[in-house]
């Protein structure tokens, strides 16, 4: 029915099973509409947030959609910029996915404001100091990026590029994408920077406060570096998990395993930063404030804080994958592969939360208590709803453009195109396929 | 956002973060209006494909 | 034109592209933006002149002075009167959130009958012949001594109306709801023989020692006390609280002394034991101007020895003798009773105990001492005539048996009349008049009150809202806001100084209303004969402006009048019992049952707790239900939704496995409520500690439901000596859920 | 910068006389047009400009102690102005005034992002989770001279300024150019019933503020008064509002000490 659409020589599943899935996961995203819609229409009382905890949930699962979305300008970066040319065969997707995350981060931050309908005054009424400006505009800038970076590959589609016109024009945009990488790269820097400036900066906070250079704290700096470090991690898991979804093979090994080494020497030096990072915050910046390392870990209720995220973050989900990645054995082992990256990211999102949650869970006047929180549904809901939208976005584009320029190579087929063939998992896969922990937006 | 939104100051962070986005800005739409230009061009030329 | 799929694409494309370059949403974003800052649901107040008026607050008996800020026409906020010999400036939280009253939504804006029992409004003129016609009936009967009125005060002209009312008509059943006012009034009349109030010279004192009284949690008037204390402690002046639980007075005083409830009295007699053995009472006051010295020597000496008062009441003796000596030797000491707000009025003996103390340091009457404030006497109406009807009426013996035989002191005895109706065939009150007052949400055992209150055939409710009584009414002629009328405040309770002051409008009546004072005139009229000719007046304002003759116009310029020369009568001049002297003891006071704790009710094996109440400034537990600020201010250990927390002492809480924050049970031998648990370091092993305050059925959504009523928990413990109700707590259970 | 004849308010809070009994609380929802709910015993949902807080020294019966503290927005001066959450909000709807010292905050431009939230340690700022809605006839009660705000923006203490402009204007059509110490009073400050607040300022001299918390240039300009304190002083935050207490544990609590730091180091 759709076949028309569809690359040439690739396979794809039948059109009813297609549409089966994709109503499936259709309808998990119309629970996060809903959900938000609930809160538009009756505000930010739908949440759990309250007056201790102003930044919960959501702006968690932007700051984490955006660290794992890293892996489209770092990818970018090592390939326009530093000229690492076979990860050409992995840059669509990495984009793809980068895209669907910034693109699910900039609708988290839609309703997530108070007043969604003047929330453009942040552009506006712009306060060049305070670190989410920065974040808003660079953002805003590098989706626009994001979307440039996209388009090419949209217009390869086969219809559309039997149009001169757009043939023409992704070819264009094909040639200088390496000045687009560059600026993407640049705003890049900046807006992860920015986010990781938005708890460094806080010096009423003293869990997230640090010092730095200039108006930038080591945070800024610490969150580039791991959206770098965990990002193209994020986008090696997705084209593993993807692969695994779709029984084929994708992106050859040398191409991931170029892109694994990369990630886990990055993830090196971030640890070693971050490690010298929390040595000194905890030796020198917290104390100053009059607070010891386990005043930020213990005596909370249900001890939800404990010492044991600090291990987790550092321990197993830094050092560990990053020894992993860095070692030739450690990348060709595919458990072992999909084991680090998958812990890599995971560490990500723990820092993601710690430095978003933890930070206003800390009592600072002493005579006020640990606060507490719990999601609500619609919190929930409304962060589903980008895994949702990401599965689906990532489905189409699978399916009608030529996302892994590796997979006609990789995957010969004899008869013309049989359509029969199923490249969709079965209905009882998909879920196991796709849903796993880190889902293409990253929640 | 612009110099006439009163917020605005001309002081060196205004004009290293603006100078900076506007700069961004500026890369992102030209090379943008050179690839529309060059593709109406290159179409109205009647180039043959390629392929990537 | 043929529309091929090309063309349409290009129109699209082209229409989208065309709109976003046009003005056009641009606009919007910026409209919808701007809609977004005026919400039509926002409210946006209205502008106005603004201007100020001094009134004076009626909500407590406090007497504050304030200032109205008003824009246009609308009262906007309540301010305390600067330079106000009370206040000064400062107001309480029921004060400022006084504008909630007057314009929330509990107000009663019509004349109300209770028809099958459903409200039906109904004309003033109608309500008021509906009245006529009943009281008419009983007089005609002879029976003018079952109508009643329990009024929120005796004195001021509206009280005095409704009592002048009661006597032509032919009844003696006045009655002022009870507090402390009354034991206080007692103990100066036993001890001083005066009919007077007493004044706390609080601000002038050096060492206040108070036996649980709530001195910055709305005692006597609630801001006179919370700016002396302030100005006692600027003076380096020491408090020292004794009270079984660590109240905000106790945790704002020098010393909190934890004490077994019910026993301060004991302590005070312990106290004087030692004061009297070290011989450091004031020689000078105590051999010239008292009697009876000797007599409570022995008695205190015998019977109070600080081991046998430790016993008693849990102080060790070293502090009981520090106590003595530090409150002896000071210059300036002051001993005060009556518990948390002072709303119960306590056991007499209690009252002469820790007042004797006040003599053996000889600052009655003194700067920094206890005052007594003559009763305001500017009410000089002409003597009412009473026909036979109302003669034989009063002739009659009042039905809560104040005056009487069993209670010779007590003027009223409000306390006593639900036990009196329950325990009646019929009830002994037919008609019964409520003004300012709430007792069946603020008197104990609210059970057998609603019980009582519902044998009365017809109960009248001047009130403004909508309080549990006026719901239980059968006809409610609702009464203007404090800030509709003009009324004469004539006290301010525990100030040291005769003081008048004068609540005025300050907007035109919102509603339905009418004054009471108006009311019960027009009653009159319309009852005719010499119930008419007692009051001559055309109208309340007529009556007051009369009555307050040549004060009035200060009264309008300032907002009040007060006798600002005035100092207590000088110890030769001051005692007006038969030795003219201070009496220690004498014939009277022999003739009461001795001093003896009062004991909590029920039984220990089935209630091992003890349950007393506490008071908070955050929670209006007179006969006005706290507004919502007041609800919002409210703590979040005291209130959480709409759960009360009690508080229990770390150990009890262990002991009967109870959880910080968890539900419990609890249970007295009145009745039983689910609550929170809150564990608290501040309070004695073996208390539960419940706000009053809370469980109202009434005022609405905003208070209704909110926690649990302590008066429902409880039931009254009538003194031995007095009739008044003296009860301090009850015996409880609290257990896990 | 600051200007030569600039102003800085502030407020002292003798704790010794404060009562815990919320007259600020309440003078200040009626002055400020504070919205109201049925249930408010969530605080932290809950609008209060003026919170007081119960501090207790943490020991057994019979010796546990108790004391009160209210907390309006402490007006950070931070570094030259940069108090936590001014320079946060990415919308410049909150400033730091050089003239008065006053932060304020802009409800209109607000658009709820609730980063100066988070930033702020001392949990002044709150937000407005549900439209502010009066039962119906109580919004006749409503300042004019003060914005109600809707739903979805951040509030706080604003020192009551609206009453500044009222003074000022009033000092203006007198043909005055200053205005008198009691022109300019909060609404929680006149309405303490127990006087523990006072306003003023803390530049000038003849205010009693400045008198209370007079600088010790010896001491890198902390006040005098031995039983002066801030709130989390150790952060920077430079707050403008002191506290007075005569018990060490109170003034101990007011900020965060390691254990190994001695009593002696707090003044």
């Amino acid at each position: 029915m759709d076949s028309a659409l569809i690359p040439e020589g690739v396979k794809r599943c039948p059109t009813w099973q297609f549409i089966i899935w994709i109503g499936v996961v259709g309808a998990v995203m119309m629970w996060g509409v809903f959900a938000i819609l609930l809160v538009y229409i009756k505000g930010l009382n739908q949440t759990n947030m309250n007056n201790a905890y102003g930044f919960a949930l959501w702006i968690w699962a932007d700051l984490t959609v955006i660290a794992l979305g890293g892996g489209a300008f770092f990818t970018g970066f090592l390939r326009y910029i530093i000229g690492k040319d076979e990860l050409k065969h992995i840059i669509n997707y990495a984009v793809l996915i980068g895209f669907i995350c910034y693109s699910s981060a900039l609708l988290i931050l839609g309703f997530d404001v108070g007043q969604p309908l003047r929330a453009w005054f942040i552009f506006w009424h712009a306060n060049v100091h305070s670190m989410l400006t920065e974040v808003a505009f660079c953002l805003t800038c590098y989706f626009g990026v994001l979307c440039i970076e996209y388009l090419p590959l949209a217009l390869e589609n086969r219809q559309i590029d039997k149009v001169p016109f757009f043939h023409h024009l992704s070819h264009n945009m094909h040639e200088i994408m390496a000045v687009f990488a560059a600026t993407g790269a640049f705003l890049s820097f900046f807006h992860q920077g920015s986010l990781g400036g938005v708890p460094g900066v806080m010096f009423g906070r003293p869990f997230g406060f640090r010092e730095g250079v200039l108006i930038w704290p080591w945070t800024f700096f610490l969150f580039t570096w791991s959206a770098a470090a965990g990002g193209p991690c994020f986008t090696i898991l997705i084209t593993k998990i993807t692969e695994k979804a779709v029984r084929k093979k994708l992106v050859k090994d040398n191409v991931i395993e170029l892109l694994a080494k990369i990630s886990g020497w990055m993830l090196v030096g971030y640890m070693v930063a971050k490690i010298i990072d929390t040595w000194y915050w905890a030796a020198f910046t917290a104390p100053s404030k009059g607070f010891t390392l386990m005043d930020f870990y213990a005596n909370n209720p249900g001890s939800v804080y404990g010492i044991w995220i600090l291990i987790a973050e550092i321990g197993v989900c830094g050092v560990l994958p990053a020894l992993i990645l860095i070692t030739d054995k450690g990348r060709k082992n595919r458990i072992a592969l999909f084991l680090a990256v998958l812990l890599a990211v995971l560490g990500v999102c723990l820092n993601r939360w710690v430095m978003v949650l933890q930070v206003l869970a800390v009592p600072v006047l002493t005579f006020e208590n640990w606060a507490q929180y719990l999601p609500s549904w619609q919190e929930i809901a409304t962060t589903i709803l980008p895994v949702a939208y990401g599965i689906i976005m990532i489905s189409l584009s699978y399916r009608y453009l030529p996302v892994f320029p590796q997979e006609r190579e990789l995957n010969p087929i004899e008869a013309p195109v049989s359509q029969t063939q199923e490249q969709l998992p079965e209905p009882e896969t998909p879920p196991a396929g796709a849903e796993p922990e880190p889902s293409p937006s990253g929640s | 956002m612009f110099p006439f939104s009163f917020e605005w100051i001309w002081d060196m962070g205004h004009m290293v973060f603006h100078g900076g986005l506007w700069y961004a800005l500026s890369i992102m739409g030209l090379g943008l209006t050179y690839c529309i230009i060059k593709a109406a061009v290159d179409t109205a030329k009647g180039k043959g494909g390629y392929h990537h | 034109m043929k529309i091929d799929r090309r063309s349409f694409l290009s129109f699209v494309i082209g229409g989208a592209a065309g709109t976003a370059l046009s003005p056009l949403p641009w606009k919007l974003t910026d409209d919808i933006a701007i809609w977004s800052q005026n919400w039509p649901w926002t409210p946006v107040p209205q502008k106005g002149e603004v201007s100020y008026l001094n009134s004076t607050c009626t909500l407590c008996p406090g007497g504050c002075g304030i200032l109205v800020r008003k824009v246009g026409e609308r009262v906007v906020k309540l301010e305390g009167m600067e330079g106000h010999p009370v206040n000064d400036g400062g107001l309480c939280t029921l004060g400022l959130a006084g504008t909630q009253l007057l314009y929330g939504p509990t107000r009663v804006k019509t004349p109300l009958k209770k028809v099958n029992g459903a409200w039906r409004k109904i004309s003033w003129n109608a309500a008021i012949a509906e009245i006529v016609e009943k009281l008419s009936d009983l007089r005609s009967k002879g029976l003018p001594h079952t109508v009643a009125c329990i009024s929120g005060s005796d004195r001021g002209t509206v009280p005095e109306l409704f009592n002048r009312f009661l006597t032509v008509y032919g009844s003696p059943n006045f009655m002022r709801t009870s507090s402390i006012q009354d034991s206080y009034e007692l103990t100066l009349f036993l001890t001083q023989g005066v009919r007077a109030m007493a004044g706390f010279d609080v601000a002038n004192a050096d060492f206040i020692l108070s036996f649980g009284s709530g001195l910055i949690e709305g005692w006597e008037s609630p801001v006179y006390m919370f700016r002396a204390k302030s100005t006692l402690r600027e003076n380096g002046g020491r408090m020292d609280q004794i009270e079984p639980r660590l109240s905000k007075t106790a945790a704002k005083s020098d010393k909190w002394i934890a004490i077994s409830p019910g026993t301060e009295g004991a302590l005070a007699l312990g106290l004087a034991h030692v004061i009297i053995k070290e011989k450091l009472y004031n020689k000078k006051f105590v051999d010239t101007y008292t009697s009876g010295f000797e007599a409570h020597k022995k008695l205190v000496i015998d019977g109070y020895p600080p081991d046998i008062v430790s016993k008693i009441t849990g102080v060790d003796t070293a502090t009981i003798t520090a106590l003595a000596k530090d409150f002896a030797r000071a210059r300036k000491p002051l001993a005060i009773c009556g518990r948390g707000k002072g709303y119960i009025p306590g056991s007499l003996q209690e009252f002469l105990a820790i007042h004797t103390l006040n003599a053996l340091v000889g600052n009655i009457n003194q700067t920094g001492g206890i005052w007594a404030v003559p009763e305001p006497d500017y009410i000089s109406w002409p003597e009412v005539e009473m026909d036979k009807i109302a003669s034989n009426g009063l002739q009659q013996e009042r039905v809560d048996g104040a005056g009487s035989k069993a209670y010779p002191y007590a003027r009223y005895l409000l306390g006593r009349l639900p036990e009196v109706i329950n325990s009646s065939q019929d009830s002994p009150i037919q008609v019964l008049f409520v003004t300012t007052a709430n007792p069946m949400y603020a008197m104990p055992d609210t059970q057998a009150v609603a019980k009582a209150f519902e044998k009365i055939p017809f109960v009248v409710s001047f009130s403004s809202f909508l309080d549990e009584t006026a719901v239980n009414a059968d006809l409610i002629l609702p009464n203007h806001v404090f800030l509709e009328r003009y009324e004469d405040v004539p006290a301010a309770h525990g100030f040291p100084k005769p003081i008048i002051g004068l609540a005025r409008p300050v907007i035109e009546p919102l509603f339905n209303t009418q004054h009471s004072g108006d009311v019960i005139i027009q009653i009159a009229n319309e009852l005719g004969g010499p119930i008419a000719d007692a009051f001559p007046w055309d109208s309340y304002d007529a009556c007051l402006e009369e009555t307050l003759a040549d004060k009035w116009d200060a009264l309008v310029e300032d907002g009040y009048w007060s006798d600002e020369v005035f100092s207590a009568a000088d110890w030769s001049t001051a005692f007006e019992t038969d030795s003219a002297k201070f009496e220690f003891t004498n014939e009277d006071i022999e003739s009461l049952p001795r001093y003896n704790p009062l004991k909590a009710k029920g039984d220990e094996a089935h209630y091992p707790l003890v349950l007393i109440p506490y008071d908070s400034m955050r929670l209006a537990s007179g006969h006005i239900g706290s507004p919502p600020f007041l609800i919002k201010s409210v703590e979040d250990y005291i209130l959480t939704a709409n759960d009360v927390l009690v508080e229990v002492n770390p150990a009890t809480a262990n002991e009967y496995g109870l959880k910080d924050g968890k539900y419990a049970f609890l249970r007295t031998p009145k009745g039983n409520a689910r609550v929170k648990v809150r564990v608290f370091d501040g309070i004695m092993p073996g208390l539960v500690a419940i706000p009053r305050g809370l469980g109202h059925t009434a005022f609405g959504r905003f208070l209704a439901g909110k926690g649990v009523h302590y008066n429902a928990l409880i039931g009254p413990v009538e003194d031995p000596a007095s009739g008044h109700d003296a009860a301090w707590g009850i015996r409880a259970k609290l257990s896990k859920t | 910068m600051e200007k030569e004849n600039s102003k800085k308010f502030g407020m002292v809070i003798d704790l010794d006389k404060c009562t815990g009994c919320g007259s600020c609380m309440v003078a200040c929802m009626a002055e400020n047009n504070i919205p109201f709910r049925e249930d408010e015993t969530d605080k932290l949902l809950s609008v209060s400009w003026m919170h007081v807080y119960r501090l207790t020294n943490v020991k057994p019966f019979p010796d546990t102690e108790e004391c009160y503290l209210p907390r309006p927005c402490q007006h950070c001066e931070g570094h030259h102005g940069h108090s936590p959450c001014v320079s946060v909000c990415p919308a410049t709807a909150t400033d730091y005034d050089m003239d008065t010292g006053i932060v304020s905050q802009i409800y209109t431009r607000c658009f709820g992002c609730r980063y100066c939230m988070a930033a702020c340690p001392y949990h002044v700022r709150q937000f407005n989770w549900w439209d502010p809605l009066w039962p119906d006839g109580m919004e006749k009660s409503l300042n004019p001279n003060v914005s109600v705000r809707m739903r979805g923006v951040v509030e706080k203490c604003s020192f009551c300024i609206h009453r500044y402009q009222l003074a000022k204007d009033q000092a203006y059509m007198e043909g005055r150019r200053e205005i008198e110490e009691d022109e300019y009073q909060t609404a929680c400050t006149q309405a303490c019933p127990a006087g523990a607040i006072t306003f003023g300022d803390l530049n000038n001299p003849k205010h009693a503020v400045y008198q209370m918390v007079k600088p010790d240039k010896k001491n890198g300009g902390k006040p005098k008064n031995p039983k002066a304190f801030r709130l989390l002083e150790r952060l920077g935050t430079n707050a403008k509002v002191y506290y007075l207490s005569s018990r060490e544990w109170v003034r101990r609590a007011g900020d965060n000490y390691l254990k190994t730091e001695g009593q002696a180091k707090h003044a």
